[in-house]
């Protein structure tokens, strides 16, 4: 592992280059496919530092995102302040949220910890509309200049930092301490890992980038929305595009991601199928799970082996 | 100064009382044999003072420090290291990984190369370095019984707690890992409280050997005196069981 | 002859484990295969009984060609089988797990009796009826395991390690209920690594060897008694 | 101005006005969405089968280049971006629902297009400073006022309890009527909001009861209209008087309420029932444009076989207005037209249209609504009605 | 201010108490379903909710057509879950769960997202085919008069349905063979194998009963709560199952009906005392003291 070149991550950075290049060239219509695209991806990594990497599945997960929505829109709603502070409050909560969170829920395993996780969702969403400070109805809208590029740049950065860490997350000390735990947690303690204190890391830098995402995507959105903000089709959307992509690598949720949504898109702008494209989207996601269950990064695992180097 | 001081420890899961009050110590580099009936609370003892368990009453010093209550990875970074009596591998990792994992932690290395390094070296030594790429989930029995000691190893305890490592092997296996402890022992001068039913193996690495039952200490002494306690074959060994 | 391999070869995925394993048991005796860690003694009941395919070859239990059948369908026919790692259901409580034996349609109607039976032979495990198996010590499980399978009323009972973790007294006890057993007309498939006291109530013997069978016979032919007494309660 | 004899100039010389929106084909507005649609593509068809749109003497055809947004934010500026600089449609319809024409009307101030919105009635969207956002609705603060005056002119001593949805259209509805009914100097005893993912009102009803109220007024979706319905019954409290959003206008209320619904009332946008006509217009001393109210309902029924609602209503009459507001400012320029659409003052079957200088409705009133023997009867304001209020309610 | 009414007046209490404890046993009956599927055959289910739904279309239109009532529907709903709870181990579960020793971490994701899909696909043909109008029962039997106290009796008789079904499926689990090897599945497939259990067999009857169950309790749901049957119904009642089943407890059968009511208690009289919203958010966090303080669940 030491000294390997990481191929991988050079092929994900030149990737990433080229996603800016494109956005940056090409039309407005394209950029802000790119934005959601990305929105997508960084929730997807996001999620992938919890679930993917420890096997605890973040059913609530929706909860950060709202966090960093709602952190942006009431600074720049109500504080008209300017969005990147939004994402930088929104990210600062997302983690501390985790943290906090964490260190109750985290110690529960399994389906305990995945409704634990929902529940937080759930209240959050009645919470959010107990207070005015959140909108009528959890409804905060604002209006900022339409700026599609900057707000590219903005999740292309927070996109591009989650590569990296994942990417090193993995291939350090954590990484292999948090795959021992994923394994047998209580053996992982019995060698040395001290399984909470790396869960509560991952599941902060889940939170935190979330947080960071979810602020982005009000920013794109021009505001926020309770019944939305916390819609745990989000949540499933994530854990779908991992498990498509690739579970707990680096390379797997832009994968995942890409293929979701753009396949999602592409049938939303389908003229025929009006209404029914989920129709399509509910039929591929069932067939892609049932049938590459260990997604795309699995698949290329089995079949080409030598590629290894190139995708994990 | 003993390596491990047990006092008075009892634990009790609702009704059932496994331990009642066991007090023993383990001397510096000593090997201490513990033999009893199956139930008799021997994993349990080495649970708690793993810091697996916590325990009910009593306590556990290492060196001298109370230990009782702390995090199972706090006791093995102080240099306590157990195996699993059912063995208890990262079943997806390879079996290096699985033993640069302990050593990674245990002996607080900073990054995963040396940690690997320090694998392939325990590996070597407990006889699988040829085991080392495989997933640990496809060892056989036998096998993954090793990785158990290889991973308590690695973490660089000075104490080691041995769950039944010499059950399952066939005699000429058994005398090769008697070897291989010794030559371990001498190496590396640990202290082990080694928990085991095979006779043969507890008497041939053992100094001292102590006996539970039912949660208590009932006889305790040199290998030679328990095999012909009363009590212990009574208990333990069967009146048909020795020498047949 | 209650089970017959010819020539069977079997694995895990791509990896071949046994190749061209032949073996019989004969009706109520028993059969003891020895070998050393890694020979593919786990892998041969795992094909007896039917947990992995045997890759050709085929397998006769009662008479009845049983290779294509899956493991439950061969339990309903009369095999057992205490398998390594005991595989108990952890959080179902010791009498729950030992009725659970019964699950086939020739051992449901007297699994009163059966269970009064086992708990004869384990008392401990009467103690412990209660009490979750999970949270049992190594050794009282795998008498759940034992008792389990015996729960089925099997004419054949494959055990892998039966010894496995028991205290000395207990392995005494065993290896005679394991008599007691073939007194009462059952078969025995054995693996055992406790080769003196196995090859003591074996019929017959196998010596596997990378996944061959490289030696066997009746045990006193195999082994030199003496050498094993030796090998067993010694000093080094 | 769209002459009503046909054949000015045949349909295949013209040239065509495209109009671009997104709208909740699926998802949670599926149903309003589809309404909203069926709406559009009815007053657009009646327009092109009219004359068409004409400025400068020459004719165009409406067309529509719509997308599904199901329901979710994320998709509104991709769709309308696509609209907008790749499907380069010259009008915009805003989506379903104010929180994503919130999403939809920054692009429309980045684009320079008129954006007219049909179903976000929250009145926040007009106070955030859009150029471009015009509205047809009546907005969200005034919805129960026509109740409320019906109580204070009748009822002067009834005692009120508010309960609605939390949500942000419910909860604007509830708390400015409560406000509202407050100034006017009634009674509010009871004044309370709950989630729209409420499963059980009977506590807020027994102590809306137990508080002595006689009304009851608020309400937020069909779902929980009809559970305040259900429950009212199970706590065993009959209001003399009750007042709900959204679900009572949906005959699927009565159907399932049965008797029950029988004297319920409900604001509403609009109703197939009401009568603004071109008579009306004149009492009025406003144009008329467009389709009547019969000519809108026969062009409607080939859309959508169930029936028009309100918020078929209010979208076709977002496409009426937009096409007189062309032809007024004779151009398809959007500063033009924007100039036209600030000035209009017009009455279509859906009732009249004028705004503020933020683009905010003022003009259009909300009708209350009455179920009365198993029909819907228009009972306030009086320049709209088709009968009177019934009081008390009964129960049965 | 809604406190002090409820001070004053002790039956306003005592009302939201009877309400509180019919609406536990609406959601305990729809959770029960999933508790059969996720706390035994460790599937989670993320379509439970649109099954919910096509049990309740299934009690709509049978009275639609056939005038009969929901409890009678159940009946018939139950039928067709059964089925269809087959054809869905078959479909979706087998290929997964076929093979494995136990239901592993990875076969729980596969099925959850396959089922997510699962619940894209019912939810847009729902809507395409029943469209997107609410829909209803006319079904009142009628209220009963305890003191000051109103009981709905439709809600009576889901809560005595409920509680049969609850003990039915109790007492199948403890005291039937094949009731046992459904719990000893969920624990170690292969072993369930080893006893003489046909893996599949004992899998999708589980799944059968539970998919019986969850169309059942759509069904029951349309006799005390009749807001409206529609397409999208399912997403209010799934996460509320999910946290129900495991309050009470995944896998114990009367951990649905412990789960159920205590949410339906904390929900009702904290809506009366605080908000509705405080009521959600307190009834959903209480998981979490549960959870440490009884880590399986409210039962023992
Ligand atoms: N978590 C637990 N809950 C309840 N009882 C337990 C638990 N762990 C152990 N026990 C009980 O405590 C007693 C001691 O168990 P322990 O595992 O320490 O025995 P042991 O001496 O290691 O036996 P063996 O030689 O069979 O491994 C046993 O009776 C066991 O059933
Ligand atoms: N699940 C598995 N996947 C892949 N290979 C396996 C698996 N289980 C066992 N093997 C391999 O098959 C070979 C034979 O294993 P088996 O368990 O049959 O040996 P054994 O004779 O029972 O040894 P022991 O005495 O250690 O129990 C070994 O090389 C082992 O690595
Ligand atoms: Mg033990
Ligand atoms: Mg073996």
């Amino acid at each position: 592992m030491k000294g390997r070149t990481p191929f991988t991550l050079y092929g994900l950075l030149a990737v990433m280059a080229a996603l800016a290049a494109v956005a940056s060239f090409s039309g407005v219509a394209t950029t802000v496919l790119l934005v959601n695209l990305l929105v997508f991806a960084a929730l997807a990594y996001s999620i992938n530092f919890i679930t993917g990497m420890t096997g605890y599945v973040s059913f609530g997960h929706v909860v950060f995102m709202a966090i960093g929505s709602y952190s942006l829109a009431v600074l720049v709603s109500t504080y008209s302040t300017s969005p990147f502070e939004g994402i930088a409050l929104g990210a600062l909560l997302g983690g501390l949220f985790a943290l906090g969170i964490g260190a109750v829920t985290l110690r529960f395993r399994g389906v305990y910890f995945a409704i634990a996780s929902l529940v937080l969702a759930l209240a959050g969403y009645n919470l959010v509309l107990q207070f005015p400070q959140f909108g009528p109805g959890g409804e905060l809208i604002f209006y900022i200049p339409f700026q599609p590029l900057t707000v590219f740049f903005a999740i292309w950065g927070i996109v591009v930092a989650e590569i990296v860490l994942t990417f090193f997350v993995n291939r350090g000390k954590v990484g292999l301490g948090i795959r021992a735990i994923k394994d047998e947690e209580d053996a992982a303690a019995a060698a040395g890992v001290n399984p909470m204190k790396l869960k509560l890391y991952v599941y902060m830098l889940s939170g935190l980038f979330a947080g960071a995402a979810g602020a982005v995507f009000a920013w794109s959105t021009f505001g926020v929305n309770a019944s939305s903000a916390f819609d745990l089709t989000f949540s499933l959307q994530m854990l779908a595009m991992i498990l498509i992509g690739g579970m707990g690598t680096s390379t797997g949720p832009l994968l995942g991601a890409s293929i979701v949504y753009l396949l999602y898109y592409e049938l939303l702008t389908y003229p025929r199928l009006q209404g029914g494209q989920f129709l399509v989207v509910g039929a591929a996601v069932i067939v892609i799970a049932l049938f590459v269950p260990d997604g795309i990064v699995g698949i290329i695992r089995r079949k080409y082996p030598s590629l290894k180097p190139v995708i994990e | 100064m003993p390596a491990v001081e047990v006092s008075n420890l009892s634990k009790s899961f609702g009704g059932v009382q496994a331990l009642r009050g066991v007090s023993l110590s383990l001397g510096e580099s000593e090997v201490l044999g513990l033999i009893g009936p199956n139930g008799s609370g021997k994993s349990t003892l080495l649970n708690v003072i793993a810091g697996v368990q916590k325990p009910t009453s009593g306590t556990v010093k290492l060196g001298g420090r109370a230990i009782s209550g702390m995090r199972p990875d706090a006791i093995v970074k102080l240099g306590v290291a157990k195996t699993y009596q059912i063995p208890k591998p990262f079943a997806s990792m390879s079996v290096r990984e699985n033993v640069a994992v302990a050593a990674l932690y245990g002996r607080r290395l900073r990054s995963v190369g040396p940690a690997l390094e320090e694998a392939d070296r325990t590996l070597a030594i407990v006889g699988m370095g040829d085991r080392s790429d495989l997933a640990a989930g496809s060892l056989t029995a036998q096998e993954k019984k090793r990785l158990e000691l290889a991973k308590a190893i690695a973490t660089g305890a000075k104490v080691l707690l041995l769950d039944e490592v010499f059950a399952g092997l066939s005699s000429e296996e058994l005398r090769d890992s008697i070897a291989l402890f010794r030559k371990m022992h001498e190496e590396l001068r640990f202290s082990a409280l080694v928990v085991e039913h095979v006779m043969r193996a507890v008497l041939n690495v053992s100094e001292g050997v102590v006996v539970l039952e039912e949660g208590r200490v009932i006889a305790a002494g040199s290998p030679d005196q328990i095999v012909h306690d009363e009590r212990v074959v009574q208990a333990y060994l069967g009146s048909k069981g020795v020498g047949t | 002859m209650a089970l017959e391999l010819r020539d069977v070869d079997s694995g895990y995925g791509e990896t071949q484990v046994l190749r061209g394993v032949s073996l019989k048991c004969g009706d109520g005796t028993i059969t003891v295969m020895v070998g050393p860690n890694g020979a593919g003694k786990t892998t041969t009941l795992k094909t007896v009984n039917g947990l992995i395919r045997a890759w050709s070859g085929s397998i006769m239990f009662g008479g009845e060609d049983v290779t294509r059948l899956h493991a439950f369908e061969r339990v309903e026919r009369g095999m057992a089988s205490c398998p390594e790692g005991r595989r108990l259901f952890p959080r179902l409580s010791t009498e729950t797990n030992l009725r659970l034996g019964a699950y086939s349609k020739r051992a449901r109607d007297s699994v009163d009796e059966t269970l009064q039976d086992v708990y004869g032979m384990f008392p401990r495990l009467r103690e412990r009826a209660e009490v979750r198996v999970g949270r049992l010590s190594g050794g009282e499980q795998q008498m759940v395991g034992i008792g389990r399978a015996l729960m089925a009323k099997p004419s054949l009972v494959v055990l892998d390690e039966p010894s496995l973790g028991l205290a000395p007294k207990l392995i005494g006890e065993i290896f005679e209920k394991i008599v007691e057993l073939k007194k009462r007309g059952l078969s025995v498939l054995l693996v055992e690594q406790n080769a003196f006291q196995a090859l003591n109530i074996a019929d017959y013997a196998y010596v596997l060897q990378e996944g061959r069978v490289v030696n066997e016979g009746p045990p006193s032919q195999l082994m030199d008694r003496e050498e094993l007494k030796k090998a067993y309660f010694s000093i080094e | 101005y769209v002459t009503s004899q046909q054949g000015t100039s045949p349909p295949s010389q013209r040239g065509t006005i495209k109009v671009g929106f997104s709208i909740s084909e699926t998802g949670t507005f599926n149903v309003e969405g589809g309404k909203s649609l069926a709406g559009i593509r009815a007053a657009a068809q009646w327009i092109n089968d009219n004359g068409g749109v004409v400025v400068n003497g020459k004719a165009y055809n409406i067309t529509l280049d719509y997308y599904d947004d199901a329901s979710t934010a994320g998709n509104i500026v991709p769709l309308y971006t696509k609209i907008i600089t790749q499907d380069n449609a010259q009008f915009l319809l805003a989506p379903y629902s104010s929180g994503l024409t919130a999403a939809a009307a920054p692009l429309a101030d980045q684009y320079h297009l008129i954006m007219f919105s049909h179903g976000g009635a929250s009145d926040s969207i007009w106070a955030k400073g859009y150029q471009n956002v015009f509205g047809i609705l009546s907005p969200a603060s005034t919805y129960l006022k026509t109740a409320i005056d019906y109580l204070k002119a009748n009822h002067p001593n009834d005692k009120l309890a508010f309960l609605y949805a939390n949500d942000a259209f419910s909860i604007v509805v509830g708390a400015a009527a409560a406000d509202y009914a407050k100034a006017q100097g009634l009674t509010v005893v009871y004044n309370s909001s709950y989630p729209a993912t409420v499963t059980d009102l009977s506590p807020q009803l027994t102590a809306a009861k137990a508080a002595g109220a006689t009304d009851l007024l608020g309400g937020g979706h069909f779902n929980d209209g009809l559970l305040v319905m259900q429950q009212l019954k199970s706590v065993g409290w009959t209001p003399s008087f009750i007042s709900l959003l959204v679900a009572v206008t949906e005959p699927a209320f009565q159907q399932q309420l049965g008797a029950s619904a029988n004297l319920v009332t409900g604001p509403s946008q609009w109703e197939t029932t009401v009568n603004y006509s071109p008579s009306a217009a004149s009492t009025a001393g406003v144009t008329y444009f467009g389709p009547t109210e019969q000519q809108f309902a026969t062009e409607y029924a080939k859309f959508d076989s169930t029936g028009a609602t309100y918020h078929s209503g209010e979208a076709g009459a977002a496409i009426i207005v937009l096409a007189d507001a062309i032809e007024t400012a004779n151009s398809l320029n959007t500063t033009l037209v924007r100039d036209a659409l600030h000035s209009l003052h017009i009455m279509t079957f859906f009732g009249q249209y004028q705004v503020d200088s933020t683009g905010k409705q003022i003009a259009h009133a909300m009708v209350l609504d009455q179920w009365q023997s198993g029909s819907l009867v228009v009972v306030a304001p009086s320049t709209a009605t088709t009968g009177t209020v019934e009081y008390p309610y009964t129960g049965s | 201010m809604v406190a002090s009414y409820f001070l004053s007046d002790p039956s306003v209490l005592l009302s939201d108490l009877v309400f509180g404890l019919l609406l536990g046993c609406v959601l305990a009956v729809v959770a029960h379903g999933l508790n059969m599927i996720w706390g035994v055959v460790k599937v989670v289910n993320i379509a439970h909710g649109e099954f919910i739904m096509l049990g309740a279309y299934g009690a709509y239109f049978l009275n639609l057509y056939w005038g009969i009532g929901p409890l009678a529907s159940a009946v018939f709903d139950a039928a067709i879950g059964f089925l269809v709870g087959y054809a869905f181990y078959y479909v979706f579960l087998h290929r997964e769960l076929r093979g494995k020793e136990t239901v592993s971490l990875q076969s729980e994701m596969v099925t959850l997202v396959a089922t997510f899909g699962l619940s894209l696909v019912i939810s847009t043909l729902a809507l395409i085919i029943f469209s997107g109008n609410v829909v209803g029962i006319d079904y009142d039997p009628g209220t009963l008069l305890l003191g000051p106290v109103s009981v709905p009796l439709g809600g009576l008789y889901v809560a005595v349905v409920s509680i049969l079904i609850i003990s039915g499926t109790y007492l199948f689990l403890e005291r039937t063979f094949i009731g046992a090897a459904i719990r000893a599945y969920s624990q170690d497939v292969t072993a369930t194998e080893l006893i003489g259990a046909n893996p599949a067999k004992v899998a999708s009857l589980a799944t059968a009963l539970g998919f019986a169950i969850t169309m059942a309790g759509g069904a029951l749901l349309t006799v005390f709560i009749s807001v409206g049957i529609n397409p999208l119904m399912g997403t209010l009642y799934a996460p509320i199952s999910f946290v129900i089943v495991v309050m009470g407890g995944p896998g114990k059968m009367w951990g649905s009906l412990a789960g159920g009511l205590t949410l339906g208690i904390v929900f009702d009289v904290l809506q009366a005392v605080a908000t509705p919203q405080i009521a959600f958010a307190t009834g959903f966090l209480l998981l979490i003291p549960v959870l440490i303080l009884r880590p399986e669940g409210i039962l023992k």
